[in-house]
């Protein structure tokens, strides 16, 4: 277990201001999306200073983690967002499969894969996405057979973050060879540190590479390695993808505000905050962002929350983002249209522009959402 | 929401649904009484349970001086000597209340009140108001029996109506006019919220029920996403003003009111735009709620400070 | 046949000003949608000068009319905008009809009908839309059944502009009562005074009306009065449709020019017009209707026609002059949501606005529309 | 259009498939030459051919000067001495040009020539270029051999450059640099259509080709829809493009150019961004050409007048 921590405001920030420097120093806002290639041997090693301190599984009921209550973790995101902490590579195991554990998992497999999250000596990528299936989780092809004692896995995911530093991926796989959509599925743990998996980064638009795929070639896991029973995947996988929302939601806003705020600076630096068509488009992104927070806020301390909420926040925050980068471009205007100078490398506008494209796409596009957002108001339909 | 809350929403809800009868309103569910203060006769509520009120009253289209009283009420500093006189007979609804906010006057003092000279529009239900509560940019001061005007409006459920001051007594009743403003754009904005509400809930209902080329139009994907589209606006706009009202006594209501009022009536307006699009034919007729709807959202929109006043003020009163 | 007229604008246009004068000087600017309910004695009357003079059915081709060129309608069409000219009642004889039973109709049907819409002595009215069935045309349940030498028809229509003044209606009714759908309809010629046709106005959201229920109880139309074979109804009604667009629409966009000039005025009446914000917005309402007319001059000089062209032309204009009325309204800012003094009457910019949340709807709503469009650069799906 | 405008439609179509090969491009199809009068040893062919050519380079994402040499070429007043050497080398392709009209400078009088001073940025296809038009706000000045500096792009297909003129020589082409202007604004827009219809048909092509939940994903009414919607978009953009072109040599081209670049760059923008929606994970590849068009559409749109500039020009151009 880690040390005691205080997750009082002033002790947080005390604590990054003391760590976050010396040889972390250069990790001060790097990472996250778009810039998810940056550092990656140096924030591997400042993920196991943060999982060493205690503040990895904040939000972990006890005994897995601290049961820090919500406000409590609220507090440690804005800090960290403040001190310009750097983009995380433990979330995945730390926010997606961690939770699924703790509701889904067995006493062993808990006992096995949560310490190593936490301290962050094991770090996860998520298998879900597929080639040719796009969001249409379903429609997952990748299979596994029972093989004795394990289970080999083939079949490639696509959209998967962090393949290439991750230990370990979480995979919907379709073990009942005769079975169509949701049925059939089960939810395995694979090493990805074996001959059977290679990892092949997706060259962007942005010309960086964050995702991957993910090619499983009779991949090997061991057979108790399924999280809950085989071929009820799907309820799993969903179940995960519920934890997607939640507070990291808030500290997701900090690094928003400060792109706005580099947008804002940028306007004021060339004057175009001065014209009031652009200053209505600022104020316009500066509200949505406070309505952001306020929808955070409100569904965060919700009783009962929305089953869909999930996805009306997905759809505001994509949207919004998305807008901001194309607001970025609008402002710097025909500079925009040019490279910054050396490096050959593209401005903080134009990788927010471009990035953000993704941002109504992956992790469940914009229809997927609206699908489901239009079945609990309207009803379902077959699909 | 808390338990009690839940239950002062669906009571009042349900007495929307027969009416607004303005005894029964004050008298028996003292709704003009909800926010004011124990020791001038209300019952101390917070602006969560007005947000509250005014939401179903919206959702209802209620034809009632209930916003403007509240709006009046809340906006009287209960400190100075003129609450006294004042809160009371708003609490019970003996007096109908409402703002001036949009025009110009000058005030100067004369003994314990000041003479008011100026003209406001757009005062909201100023037909039936005995008090009017009226900005010089400085203070807030009650004029009893006001030479209001009505005007007719667009909105049928809602009157307007100008004032004109002219060497008019007034007793200060606040020093901070701001904050009326900002109180105004919190209770339009929990009204439109109910607005939104109600027009998607009945276009919803439509879409449910009516068939085209054999099917309800409620299987029709590009419709479900619209729909979609509409309840995430809806629920931003309800997450707004649910912030601004929990804010009303921190300092940052000054943006989060403008901010709600900003997002709930655009929410208002897309809504109940599409509804009469989703409604086709029917939604057209004057015999549909639905362009009684249309119409307030309107209205909504562009009093108290339109979407790029809005705008401009939040831009100014950002930390930015 | 019409006395011989000259084409040429100077002479239109001192022919318009010789006539549209003395007891017809008060419809100047009346009449069209939003406004169909305004003087219509005066403007049937207005018709039959029209008529007189030869100017109703110039494109017609001889020798049912003058075969003018698309060049010489366009001229005409602006004059009669330019001049004011009150919104026509004879539009849906002259341009749906008429070209209808020019292709498809018997020389008895055309010697019967064309002259007397020529001259305006016979109003016509469109019943296609039904109540329940929307933009469905398919939907139709109005039926018809032949009884001995006459067409019996029982059944409901709406959306049925003018038809409180219109002689005859064509109706699309249900022939072969064991049809569905497409098939089994007939194109049928009712005439609107007889015991059987009742015609309720629609009150609308305007507080005006201008469109109709039309109740068919056992309304009778001789038998030889079917456009087309029974049972070809719906290749006819769509071969009307199909007439909607053409040289009509520049005559429209001369109404909406004027509309805009009101906004800008208004604009610049009450300092708005300084905002801009509201001067992008007026630019950008300017800038749209250029392109409108760029968009009607090219696919009016097409040589071959994009058959979805009337559809792209609908969600064009329609979307257009939804937004106007929109800025017309915000323009006008909080005046805008009290009614004009007096009379108690909607302001020429509520009246706008609210008359405009129908231009997406009638006459084939923009949701149909896209459906065609997407059939065509989609492929069809079944619907 | 003629029969002779669909063929040469579908010979550069078919030329552009293959590449961009500047020798063939200007000698075998004489590309450069085509609006270019005949005494100078062009075609003389009207701006509705080159825009044709135009729009098909934007089809193929051309990485060529055309667009940037035929600007140049036409900005020259033909009846100028300048004209006579340049419109002969510049229709041959052996002088490849450009304008430079983002930027200031002055020009004063020397002997038969001028001298400038100024700096200019976003000069497109400044690289090869061997002439540069340049505008001091009055005239426009050809300077050969310009000290152009290459600026690394965001759309890899098309370079940019800045200029820098320091007591440099220049001689008068035109008396008309709004018209230079006009023009650029006109091929622009007639690139963005290309580019808008390419990136439509492989987003509609993947959209038949492709299968989720089952079926082709173009089965999807939300999908449809969306596609209708650009598709009018685009087929608007023709349109006024259309306008534009044929109205070169009338007044209203002074609109007409302007206009047809605002449409046609907002159509191209908006198809290229939704392109990469409809595609999914693979349209947000490097290796899809989806990021080619939406970064060449970004750069049309935001260069030589983004859409509020050109909307502010337009109403001071429009008779309102």
């Amino acid at each position: 277990m880690a040390p005691e921590i205080s997750l009082r405001a002033p002790d947080i920030r005390a604590w990054l201001r003391d760590h976050l420097t010396g040889e972390f120093a250069p990790l001060v806002g790097t990472g996250g999306p778009g810039r998810e290639h940056e550092h990656l041997d140096l924030r591997a090693r400042w993920e196991r200073v943060l999982g060493a301190a205690g503040w990895i599984g904040l939000g972990w009921p006890a005994p897995y983690g601290r049961g820090a209550s919500i406000a409590e973790q609220v507090v440690f995101f804005e800090e960290y967002a403040r001190a310009g902490g750097p983009g995380r590579l433990s979330h995945i195991g730390e926010y997606l499969l961690a939770p699924t554990l703790i509701e889904h998992g067995t006493d062993a497999q808990r006992r096995r894969f949560l310490p190593p999250i936490a301290s962050a000596s094991e770090l996860w990528c998520q298998g879900y996405s597929e080639p040719g299936a796009g969001s249409d989780l379903a429609g997952v092809r990748t299979r596994a057979t029972l093989d004795g004692d394990r289970w080999l896995v083939t079949g490639q995911k696509v959209w998967t973050s962090l393949a290439h530093v991750a230990d370990w991926c979480f995979v919907l796989a379709r073990t009942d060879p005769a079975s169509t959509r949701k049925a059939g599925l089960s939810y395995l743990l694979v090493p990805m540190h074996q001959p059977g998996v290679t990892v092949r980064p997706i060259v962007q638009l942005t010309g960086t590479s964050e995702f991957n795929e993910v090619f499983f070639d009779g991949a090997v896991a061991d057979a108790d390695l399924v999280v809950g029973a085989p071929g009820d995947g799907w309820r799993i996988a969903t179940s995960t993808l519920s934890y997607e929302r939640g507070v990291a939601t808030l500290g997701q806003q900090l690094g928003f505000a400060r792109e706005l705020a580099a947008v804002v600076a940028a306007a004021r630096a060339n004057g175009t905050f001065d014209d009031p068509v652009v200053a209505d488009r600022i104020a316009d992104a500066w509200a949505g962002l406070q309505g952001l927070r306020h929808h955070a806020l409100r569904t965060l301390s919700a009783t009962s929350p929305d089953p869909t909420g999930a996805s009306v926040a997905k759809l505001l925050w994509a949207g919004w983002h998305q807008r901001l980068g194309e607001l970025a471009m609008d402002v710097g205007g025909p500079l925009s249209t040019v490279l910054a100078e050396a490096p050959d490398d593209l401005t903080d506008s134009q990788r927010l522009f471009l990035f953000t494209r993704a941002d109504t796409i992956y992790g469940g596009s914009d229809e997927i959402q609206r699908n489901i957002v239009a079945d609990r108001v309207l009803g379902r339909v077959q699909r | 929401m808390t338990p009690e809350q839940e239950a002062l929403r669906a009571s009042v809800a349900d007495f929307f649904s027969t009416g607004a009868d303005w005894g029964r309103l004050t008298g028996e569910l003292g709704l003009t009484a909800l926010a004011i203060g124990e020791e001038h006769g209300g019952f101390g509520a917070s602006l969560v349970e007005v947000g509250i009120v005014l939401e179903e009253a919206g959702a209802a289209l209620l034809s009632s001086p209930l916003l403007a009283t509240t709006v009046a009420a809340l906006a009287v500093d209960p400190s100075l000597p003129a609450a006294a006189d004042l809160l009371p007979a708003l609490a019970a609804g003996d007096l109908i209340g409402t703002v001036a906010l949009d025009g110009t006057c000058t005030a100067r003092p004369a003994g314990d009140a000041f003479v008011l000279d100026g003209s406001f529009a757009h005062v909201l239900d100023a037909a039936p108001a005995g008090v009017v509560m009226v900005s010089d940019g400085t203070a807030l001061f009650a004029v009893t029996d006001p030479d209001l005007r009505p005007q007719p409006t667009l909105d049928q459920t809602r009157g307007q109506g100008t004032l004109v001051l002219w060497q008019t007594p007034g007793r200060l009743v606040s020093h901070n006019p701001a904050h009326a403003q900002d109180l105004l754009h919190a209770a339009l904005a929990a009204e439109s919220v109910g607005v939104a509400r109600a027009a998607l809930r009945f276009t919803v209902e439509h879409l449910r029920t009516r068939s085209q080329f054999g099917v309800p139009l409620a299987t029709f994907q590009a419709l479900r996403h619209r729909v979609a589209d509409l309840h995430v606006q809806l629920e931003q706009a309800v997450s707004s003003v649910w912030f601004a009202l929990g804010a009303a006594s921190t300092p940052e209501f000054a943006t989060a009111a403008p901010l709600a009022k900003l997002i709930a009536t655009e929410a208002a307006y897309t809504v109940t735009r599409a509804s009469i699009q989703l409604l086709g034919g029917i939604g057209f007729t004057w015999e549909h709620d639905a362009h009684r709807y249309l119409k307030r959202a309107t209205a909504n929109r562009l009093l108290a400070g339109d979407p790029v006043t809005l705008r401009r003020l939040l831009l100014s009163r950002a930390d930015l």
